[in-house]
């Protein structure tokens, strides 16, 4: 996945860009469900590798493909970038290990879900039960969210062929 | 179970639902009816709760009646309930301008869209100042934000779209710096909830991925509040976006997340652990004067009006700032005021502008010559508004600048006080450029009266009117503003 | 790509696979990975591949652009109503456990809706935007 | 404290840095949108990994498993991840937008046009 990175980062042709994205996403999902986020995976496979690779092919077909200049004085953002990596370092020292089931994470709201959600909301699957639920209101916002996007594609892409015709 | 139970609810969830329903009728007429229903429904619901909040102190709401930390918690408390009527009190006073100048702007067949997203982001707002829970506060801010790219990039020059596309960049990054922090917060607590968060934080005590969340969290929330220096999007944004838009958001998105910002700092993670394990109230201050004094000086050197003012107001959040940075009952009241002041005067000021732009094609010094003889009431709206972000006595603003000013002499910081004078007198630089173009300069053209159309007109002096109202009579802004700030500090752990 | 027939008569093959997967998808959320938003997208890809290979005018007669408009709509308002009506029949917003006199039911039914609202919108704003691109594209005649 | 227990947390940063670095130091809108992507993409990790416990299962109840992984994590991420493809999209249409309007979708020629701009029409 690193590697993909690297490369994505260094590439000039959009192209390629967009493949590797693809591909990091594929990789990101397989991640996922090693870590048993199958929902998330799943999600991530078909929104990640497929939705926006059509997207960024699409709008690659309306533009060029090749990016014109190489890095511009790459020093300032690796600067500014590891900074915040450096932050997230130092702050990440202090967390839980990885698969510690003391973790408060582990401890603290989640049992209910685990324990209850069968019973309350007769749906196994708790990442189904969570989302639409217990935490409802947030998968409301981001049904919203989708619709805004939606929307403001609509507001920015829809009928300004007619004023191009008006043009030439 | 009766109906006052549930505003905490339908606060969010009519112009949440106004959106699909715009977008269902395609009709902008109906679109515009519906939204200005639901705004000024909105604005009665958020004076109700504001009611009930001063009665009870805090009204909390269990989304599907899931307690909370398990469910998702509404919560208003004094400080909500202010914003929430700032920002719904807002929209309904812009939305009756917002008709004539958006078909001046527009092609006809986005204006419903337009409408469609101007209920997002109301939506968005009042979302993030009602909720108490953090991943939640992430979401709304992403309902509003999307929806502004959108707003702005509909502003009649190309160069809307750049400024979008850069707000949109920047924005993200935010946003994500934003999650990156409720992260790191969620890891160390378990939950999501801002009160729990901010009672299980305070038996872990200032722990290191708690610092760097505090550090993530004021990155995000600054670059979204705009200040300095982060505040590169700002003035673009402002400018090219369609003179209504800037007028609501200048008003509002800033101020929310100003209010973003002193949530998470009073009531999750105390002020102890922001103020006193960090720098943040030296780093806070510098960066509050470099925004008062660097902002106001490039807004004197700018030619166009709306970018002039977007500079002004880089400057007015460096004011908002440096009252959070005095860690005092004095100091936030000032702060919290100044959110309601600011609001009035650049609402109000950014309206005119777009009735200026309506009538005179452009809103450069250039244009506005003669201004205060061919458009009396609109230049001299401007001008009372501009009075009020130097803070001369007589306009809210001066009430803000005496109470920081007391907070600043409270902490025996003279040198601090004296700084405050001194940048307001750089802002009466850039109001004195506007006054002299309107009223010392022989108009363009012809001489003739010209006023901005009457539905800008009414709803700016409307807004001005407040600015005079609170300038004169202190009483609800200051005690209210104080005693939320009183109800911050003591809540806070 | 349009007069290829193996492709046209692969996907004429494949594209009732498809729907009926997203189908799957979306109603077996509740006992294995998936859900409404999930479903949405691979109703959306389904009709996005039909529109790769037998263009997009074919497309747009089968799902035309005003249904998808419609159908961002709806979704967003079908979820919301969910929750109106959790409102109206005594709860609290997006309360589900009144739905049903049984609360277990209710909570079944709420889900259920939810879910459908989600993948009503998703599918409708993945396809516009497709549509919306594609429409880009497309040299004006 | 265990390298080991904190490699997830190593993989977070360095796709941070990295996504971060794409965005401010590329000059192609798309390329910046690709690097927005990998940023927020940093973000699941740093969610999803610590809600991994080693002998858990995906968290669908059934009488075969006792230990489950955390689940509220991963529906904080499917919300990220759709309010991901909702900005991307959006980046999008502003791109596609920009380049009809200037003609490119380098950083650099837009402000220079711009510029020109001003300098054509002092207003």
């Amino acid at each position: 996945m690193a590697v993909t990175v690297i490369v994505l980062a260094r590439s000039r042709n959009l192209f390629a860009v967009v493949v590797l994205g693809s591909l990091y996403s594929f990789l990101m999902a397989t991640v996922l469900v090693a870590l048993d986020a199958v929902d998330v995976a799943m999600t991530e496979a078909s929104v990640g590798a497929g939705i926006s690779t059509v997207l960024l092919l699409g709008a690659l077909y309306l533009c060029k493909s090749e990016e014109a200049k190489p890095l511009h004085r790459p020093w300032l953002p690796l600067v500014v970038a590891s900074a915040c990596g450096l932050v997230l370092v130092y702050g990440t020292i202090g967390l839980p290990a990885f698969s510690d089931p003391a973790a408060p994470i582990h401890a603290h709201v989640v049992p209910r879900y685990l324990n209850d959600a069968l019973r309350e909301t007769g749906v196994p699957n708790v990442v189904t039960a969570v989302l639409a639920s217990y935490r409802g209101y947030d998968t409301l916002g981001e049904t919203t969210v989708v619709f805004t996007a939606g929307a403001g594609v609509i507001a920015l892409l829809r009928r300004r062929r007619d004023r191009k015709e008006q043009k030439k | 179970m009766t109906f006052a139970q549930h505003l905490p609810a339908l606060q969010v969830v009519v112009p949440l639902v106004t959106a699909p329903l715009t977008v269902l009728l395609r009709d902008r007429r109906a679109a515009y009816g519906l939204l200005l229903l639901a705004a000024w429904a909105s604005f009665a619901i958020a004076i109700a709760l504001w009611q009930q909040a001063s009665a009870a102190g805090v009204v909390s709401y269990a989304i599907g009646s899931w307690a909370p930390p398990w469910g998702i918690e509404y919560r208003v408390d004094r400080l909500s309930a202010m914003v929430l009527v700032l920002v719904s009190g807002m929209a309904a006073v812009v939305l009756p301008a917002t008709r004539a100048s958006i078909e001046a702007e527009l092609p006809r067949e986005q204006h419903y869209l337009f409408y469609t997203m101007f209920a997002l982001c109301l939506a968005g707002l009042l979302g993030i100042t009602i909720t108490g829970d953090a991943f939640n506060i992430f979401v709304f801010l992403e309902i509003s934000s999307l929806s502004t790219y959108v707003l702005i990039a509909m502003g009649r020059e190309r160069r809307a779209l750049v400024a979008a596309y850069q707000y949109l960049i920047m924005g993200t990054i935010g946003a994500t710096f934003i999650v990156i922090g409720i992260g790191l917060l969620y890891l160390q607590t378990g939950t999501l909830n801002l009160v729990d968060m901010g009672h299980r934080l305070r038996d872990i005590g200032g722990h290191r991925p708690v610092l760097a969340a505090l550090a993530f969290l004021t990155v995000g929330l600054s670059l979204k509040l705009a200040l300095f220096p982060l505040h590169q999007w700002l003035p673009n944004a402002y400018a090219y976006a369609p003179s209504v838009v800037a007028a609501f958001l200048a008003a509002t998105a800033t101020k929310v997340a100003v209010y973003a910002l002193l949530r998470f700092y009073f009531s999750v993670f105390g002020e102890s652990a922001v103020f006193n394990r960090l720098p943040m109230q030296e780093v806070m201050l510098m960066l509050a004067l470099g925004g008062m004094f660097i902002a106001s000086a490039v807004a004197c050197f700018q030619d166009n009006l709306k970018r002039l003012f977007a500079y002004s107001s880089v400057s007015q959040i460096g004011y908002i700032v440096l009252g959070i940075s005095f860690d005092s009952v004095t100091g936030l009241t000032a702060s919290i005021i100044h959110l309601f002041n600011h609001a009035f005067a650049k609402g109000a000021i950014f309206l005119l502008l777009g009735g200026v732009a309506a009538t005179l094609g452009g809103v450069t010094l250039d244009r506005v010559r003669g201004m205060g003889r061919r458009m009396p009431l609109t230049a001299f709206g401007i001008t009372v508004g501009g009075l009020s972000l130097i803070g001369i006595p007589g306009t809210a603003g001066f009430v803000t600048k005496w109470y920081l000013v007391l907070a600043a002499l409270q902490k025996g910081q003279w040198w601090l006080a004296f700084l405050i004078v001194l940048s307001s007198l750089i802002a009466v630089v850039y109001v004195w450029r506007f006054v002299e173009a309107a009223y010392f300069r022989a108009p363009a053209g012809g001489g003739e009266v010209r006023e901005a159309p009457w539905s800008m007109l009414v709803p700016a002096w409307v807004l001005i009117g407040a600015v005079l109202y609170f300038g004169l009579d202190t009483s609800f802004t200051v005690g209210q503003g104080s005693q939320a700030a009183a109800a911050l500090l003591r809540a806070s752990p | 790509m349009k007069h290829d027939l193996v492709l046209r008569v692969v996907a004429k093959v494949f594209l009732p696979f498809i729907l009926l997967f997203a189908l799957y998808v979306q109603f077996h959320g509740d006992f294995g990975p998936g859900g409404g938003f999930q479903a949405g997208v691979i109703i959306a890809a389904a009709i996005i591949f039909y529109a790769l290979i037998y263009g997009l005018e074919n497309a747009r007669r089968v799902v035309p652009e005003w249904l998808v408009e419609r159908m961002m709509a709806a979704g967003v308002l079908v979820y919301a109503g969910v929750g109106v009506a959790g409102l109206l029949l005594g709860g609290n917003y997006l309360d589900y456990f009144v739905l049903d006199l049984d609360p277990v039911h209710g909570q079944h039914r709420g889900i259920f809706w939810v879910e459908v609202g989600v993948a009503i919108t998703v599918s409708g704003v993945m396809l516009k935007i497709f549509y919306m691109f594609a429409d880009r594209g497309t040299p004006e005649q | 404290m265990n390298v080991a227990g904190h490699f997830s947390y190593a993989v977070t940063i360095f796709l941070m840095v990295a996504g971060l670095f794409i965005v401010i130091a590329r000059g192609n809108l798309i390329k910046k949108l690709v690097g927005l992507g990998i940023f927020q993409t940093s973000v699941y990790m740093l969610y999803i990994a610590p809600g991994k416990l080693i002998g858990g299962t995906a968290p669908i109840v059934s009488e075969a498993f006792r230990v489950y992984s955390n689940p509220l994590p991963h529906v904080l991420i499917l919300t990220a991840i759709v309010v991901g493809v909702a900005t991307l999209a959006l980046g999008l249409a502003l791109v596609v937008r920009i380049r009809e309007t200037y003609g490119g979708i380098e950083e650099d020629e837009i402000l220079a046009a711009d510029r020109q701009e001003d300098e054509a029409s002092p207003s």
